[in-house]
């Protein structure tokens, strides 16, 4: 069945309305209008507007409701239109979703999923267009996960779901168009581990969410320049599946780490951080870095481009990686 | 008679060297201020010169050797323009008049001679890990010039086993330690010919009798025992030395740290303004400034100038400012600049030039490196605002100078942008103390708001 | 001067300063003092050396202009 | 100011009267042993005291059922005893002790209790309204008939959250009371000198729901606006909102030095102190002596010294246990 990444979503948060009466999807625009993005596009006429629960452009009131119904017995999923405006909320997020079973001595769990779009490339600016995740995934008590690609975009939400404690979903802006094949009966996947998306011993390409694809491209160009790239797809920031990112730098002894947010001070210098730490030994090359170029996004489309990650970037950060041969 | 050539002493607190590289041999003829050799001491290479007139009979020491200062490293047979008939060791049948001697009609063998290049071809050279002494020139004279250079790196590109200043990745150098495979001599395939794990595991491959592997840097064995003046290894002895001596420095001497900022707005527009109305040759840099404050200062605060050896200070009563200047290739030598509190800005700079070019090209003499009195670190524009430095042995006090950039800047309740640097002050607390450094940080500050007087 | 030219001096200045500095394939971004790690001293040597070469008296006023090896091409293109 | 000559009105249940008189005694004296024992080291970190505002805690916490919700603030030590948290676990979780509340990790400010329906001990100004308006949601949306109580200074109106929340709760009709603590002050600065609009009930009632003033230094008209709103609440009138007129007689915190108000003004205050006022009221009624006044204060003095021997004997959690409760147990 080929769908998209976007029906996908939205056919995990039906599946999760139907399963569990304490399922509520809030948010901006998620009824009537049936979602930014069309993600929640008719489940108002379906579940009905206690259900499916538009909010006033309050994030930080919602979110933080999410978080007093989660205490208090329901499953919410409450979606911020887009990472930028998660800023809005960030004292719900990291003062109240993060630190209350802490705080509580173990007594308050907060089961709440926040959904939200991130990350460029659709020429929306530099307040729609921002790669954020990766601060949020600085937070102990937070559950970051990035869905990039269709199946885990089907799969990720129930898991979710049945986390005890906060997870924020991160989807790309652009992979909601995504498609792929589908089997019939996808259902839940883990989120705990990291999946190799391309195997190779040449060289290791991690990365997650909207940068996958382009980063599979980039395996492509190199696979036909005789590199055999192996890609990485992390699927969780927080907490980071070490294992598997040691893994594959056992296995290639030199990383690029792919990462749309801004290079200092981000997910991939962490990443970076990770593999000196643990594998320093096994390394033949500096690890690489592809991330965002350090402006605001910018709107034209050209300059939105040169800011942006690419196959190119990539292709070049791999070469340097594994050597011009002497 | 016979002269002798000594291990010099290259500084107040120099007890010992290490010869590093003859760069002459028996036979040569030498005259006055000819380069000898190189010597490695605890601060830095450096080159020594002759002091007398004649002909190399022997030499005595051998590169590697650790001579203490005023030990015989060479006998200097004088050449018959000043002494009747040469000693019966003299190596020349016939000697040939000095006045006729020119490079090209020297002993062809590699490594007689410092051939003549200038010092971009000299650091290139350097930086390529090629030895000079072994380049044929053709230009003027034997001159060397850049495409001798580059045309000999890369004939040693395809030298093999030639030894190289190398990169070896972290598994690359654990692996080899772990399979004995001298990582020096392997050809490197990874990122600017970094040596990597495949690399070793090929090379301990093509030890073994069979299965010799396509690198022509994996060879058996370890390579030509290399040249004593390997610029690489030089570099990386520097490294070691200037190691050595800081943590000396950081384990004796009980540093204090002050810091201020300074304006630095009427220094420098006096400053544009004087270079506006000069060619380029002539213009001054913001260092030339910092560096004629500090020995100012220096002379009005004597217990930050002079040595501190045998448990007692001893105040020198001219400053000798000696002037971090960092490599292209690594490392850090502080050459001096004499008596710099007498100097007016225009010979400051002057001498700033040539002492920084002399210690690029690697081209320092007694002159230049003996007995800083005072270390002042001025040439830090590249990007840090503080310098937190380690003093050099024996001397009791180090001046920093970071980057010279605009400020917010709040004066008489008016906040303007003003240019500013942070000056500090690493200094011996067996001899002076924070009053007295804050006074010369001051002086400094103070002459550095009248900068036409300077 | 054109660009061909500039560009022709400004590489033969930087090799003499800074000759481990593979002009070839040069970004032409690249900052003189940032990236080419040039100090006070250096920069007047290579504005001294385009002096004497190209001909061009960079002023120190315009130092701030000829941040990158591209802004120094051009500015020796314009003034020669 | 509402300041004013103290005023004992008769209270129509004495025996009621006297439990409202025993709560605030125990807030009163449990607060004093903290800025003792803050003052002895063996508390740390922030500690804000609630002498003065006893009346508030004591008059709403009186009118609620024990499946209701309770969302407070940092100076929320007499909220949570009132509620039903031991003085014991109260004082350990200062002490930093594994017996505490909190076993430690919250402290003064993060005081939480799951068996009472306690969430907090919220540290950030107006950051407890938004969960308050959730936990109502929840149980809206389950059809329990609970009231989820939220308290929060009159510093709160000045955050975002605080208009956010009201508009939302009353958007959705959702059982929330909100009891804005107006002691007139937010730390230092004056109501007057952080808000246009300084009456604010009339703030709250631009959110279409029902707001009123009322004497938070009089425990017997706390307890009587609290009624009526709790139960038009719980009736499904949606959130009310009740500003309680009260002030706090000593500083902000153990760090305030109180450079922005007048002695006077404290010492005017002090005269309406709401102990003293219910005290002599019910002395005035005949029917409550000094006797009983000293039965009382030495019942509630044994009360506090058991749990300063309970805290003194804690522990902390062993630092093997450090990495606890960042996620969930499963």
């Amino acid at each position: 069945m080929e769908t998209t990444y976007r029906e996908a979503m939205r056919t995990a948060i039906r599946e999760a309305l139907l399963q569990d009466d304490r399922v509520f999807l809030m948010g901006e625009d998620v009824g009537a209008y049936g979602g930014c993005f069309a993600v929640s596009l008719g489940l108002f006429e379906e579940f009905g507007p206690e259900r499916i629960r538009d909010t006033p452009l309050s994030e930080s009131a919602f979110v933080g409701a999410g978080i007093g119904a989660a205490l208090n017995g329901m499953r919410p999923i409450v979606e911020i239109m887009t990472v930028n405006f998660s800023l809005l909320a960030l004292d719900q997020i990291v003062n109240n979703a993060a630190t209350l079973l802490h705080m509580s001595g173990g007594q308050f769990n907060v089961p709440l999923v926040i959904r939200t779009t991130t990350g460029a490339g659709r020429q929306l600016g530099a307040q729609h267009s921002h790669s954020l995740e990766g601060w949020f995934a600085h937070v102990p008590g937070l559950r970051i996960l990035t869905p990039a690609t269709v199946e885990d975009a089907r799969g990720m939400l129930w898991t979710a779901l049945e986390d005890p404690d906060p997870v924020l979903i991160f989807e790309h802006g652009s992979l909601y168009n995504l498609s792929s094949e589908l089997a019939e009966d996808a259902g839940p996947v883990d989120i705990h581990a990291a999946a190799v998306r391309r195997e190779g011993g040449d060289v290791s390409l991690i990365t997650y969410g909207g940068t996958l694809p382009l980063t599979l491209e980039a395996a492509d160009r190199l696979a036909a320049e005789g590199i055999e790239a192996e890609v990485l797809d992390l699927r969780t920031l927080r907490p980071l599946d070490d294992a598997a990112i040691l893994a594959t730098v056992v296995k290639t002894h030199r990383a690029v780490v792919v990462d749309e947010g801004w290079r200092s001070g981000s997910l991939s210098a962490e990443i970076s951080a990770r593999i000196t730490e643990s594998a320093f030994y096994e390394l033949d090359a500096p690890v690489g870095r592809v991330c965002s170029a350090e402006v605001p996004i910018p709107y034209a489309r050209d300059l939105e481009l040169a800011a942006l990650p690419s196959a190119e970037r990539v292709v070049a950060a791999a070469r340097q990686a594994v050597g011009g041969g002497g | 008679m016979v002269g002798e050539f000594r291990m010099p002493s290259l500084g107040a607190d120099m007890e010992r060297g290490t010869l590093v590289e003859w760069l002459v041999t028996p036979g040569d003829h030498v005259r006055r201020g000819d380069v000898m050799a190189t010597v490695d001491t605890e601060k830095t290479v450096m080159d020594v010169e002759s002091f007398e007139d004649g002909v190399i009979a022997e030499l005595l020491a051998a590169p590697g050797e650790t001579l203490t200062v005023g030990t015989p490293m060479a006998r200097i047979t004088p050449t018959p323009a000043s002494v009747m008939a040469p000693p019966a060791t003299a190596p020349v049948s016939t000697p040939v008049p000095e006045a006729e001697v020119e490079p090209e009609q020297t002993t062809p063998s590699p490594g007689a001679r410092v051939p003549s290049a200038t010092p971009p071809v000299r650091r290139l050279a350097r930086g390529l890990g090629l030895d000079l002494t072994r380049i044929t020139g053709t230009g003027k004279a034997g001159h060397v010039t850049r495409a001798d250079v580059e045309r000999a790196a890369a004939e040693q590109r395809t030298d093999a086993g030639a030894v190289r200043s190398v990169r070896v990745s972290p598994r690359a150098r654990r692996l080899a330690g772990e399979l004995g495979v001298d990582e020096a001599n392997v050809a490197g395939t990874g990122p600017h010919g970094a040596v990597t794990g495949g690399d070793i595991l090929r090379a301990a491959k093509g030890n073994e009798p069979t299965g010799a592997e396509g690198r022509p840097g994996a060879q058996n064995g370890p390579g030509p025992t290399p040249g004593p003046a390997d610029p690489g290894q030089r570099a990386t002895g520097l490294r070691r030395r200037i190691g050595t001596l800081m943590s000396r420095s950081k384990k004796t001497i009980p540093h204090y740290y002050l810091g201020t900022t300074i304006d630095l707005q009427a220094a420098l527009t006096w400053m544009h303004a004087v270079n506006a109305q000069r060619p380029v040759s002539t213009r001054l840099v913001p260092a030339a400034l910092l560096l004629k404050a500090s020995a100012l200062a220096a002379r009005q605060v004597p217990e930050l100038n002079g040595f501190y050896t045998e448990a007692r200070f001893r105040p020198s009563p001219v400053v000798h400012l000696g002037v971090a200047v960092a490599l292209r290739e690594g490392g850090l030598v502080a050459p001096a600049i004499h008596a710099a509190d007498t100097l007016t800005v225009d010979q400051m700079m002057e001498r700033l030039r040539d002492v920084v070019t002399r210690a690029r090209t690697g081209h320092l003499r007694r002159a230049e490196i003996a007995d800083p009195t005072l270390t002042v670190t001025a040439l830090g524009e590249l990007g840090v605002d503080t310098v937190y430095g380690v003093i050099y042995p024996p001397q009791v006090a180090l001046v920093g100078f970071g980057r010279v950039r605009e400020r917010p800047w709040a004066q008489d309740g008016m906040l303007t942008v003003h240019q500013a640097v942070n000056a500090t002050l690493s200094a011996d607390h067996r001899v002076s103390d924070g009053l007295r450094g804050g006074r010369f940080l001051d002086l400094i500050n103070d002459v550095l708001q009248r900068p036409e007087e300077l | 001067m054109n660009e061909h030219d500039a560009r022709a001096a400004v590489y033969a200045a930087i090799s003499q300063v800074a000759p481990d500095v593979e002009t070839d394939g040069l970004d032409d971004r690249s900052r003189l003092r940032q990236d080419l790690e040039l100090d006070s001293l250096d920069f007047l040597a290579l504005v001294e050396h385009l002096a004497r070469r190209a001909g061009v008296d960079v002023p120190e006023s315009d130092y701030g202009r000829v941040g990158t090896v591209a802004a120094l091409i051009a500015y020796v293109a314009e003034h020669a | 100011m509402t300041a004013g000559k103290p005023h004992a009105r008769p209270p129509a249940d004495a025996v009621a009267a006297g439990d409202l008189l025993r709560q605030m005694l125990r807030v009163r004296r449990l607060e004093e042993q903290c800025v003792e024992l803050y003052s002895a080291a063996r508390i740390r970190g922030f500690l804000h005291v609630y002498i003065g505002e006893e009346a508030v805690a004591a008059g709403i916490m009186s009118t609620l059922g024990p499946e209701d919700a309770v969302v407070a603030t940092y100076r929320e030590h007499g909220h949570a005893l009132l509620r039903g948290v031991s003085a014991g676990a109260i004082l350990a979780e200062m002490y930093g002790h594994v017996q505490g509340c909190c076993r430690g990790r919250g402290g003064s400010m993060h005081l939480f209790d799951a068996a009472t329906h306690f969430y907090g001990g919220n540290a950030i100004v107006a950051g407890g309204l938004p969960l308050a308006v959730g936990l109502a949601l929840a149980d809206r949306m389950a059809g329990r008939s609970r009231v989820t109580a939220c308290f929060f200074g009159e510093g709160a109106a000045a955050e975002g959250e605080f208009h956010e929340s009201l508009n939302l709760a009353a958007l959705w009709r959702l059982p929330v009371l909100f009891c804005c603590e107006n002691n007139l002050y937010a730390m230092g600065t004056a109501l007057a000198r952080s808000q246009s609009q300084t009456d604010l009930a009339l703030k709250a009632a631009a959110y279409e729901l029902p707001a009123w003033s009322v004497d938070g230094m009089d425990v017997l008209a706390v307890e009587e606006s609290a009624r009526r709103a709790v139960d038009a609440v719980r009736a499904g009138g949606g959130p009310h909102f009740l500003e309680l007129r009260t002030y706090r007689f000593r500083a902000h915190s153990m760090f305030d030095p109180e450079r922005y108000r007048d002695k006077t003004e404290v010492a005017r205050w002090t005269e309406r102190d709401p102990i003293l006022t219910l005290r002599r009221a019910l002395e005035e009624t005949g029917r409550f002596t000094e006797d009983d006044w000293n039965a009382l204060d030495r019942e509630v003095a044994a009360e506090m010294a058991a749990a300063v021997r309970f805290a003194e004997s804690g522990a902390p959690e062993p630092l093997g246990d450090l990495q606890r409760f960042v996620y969930s147990e499963r």
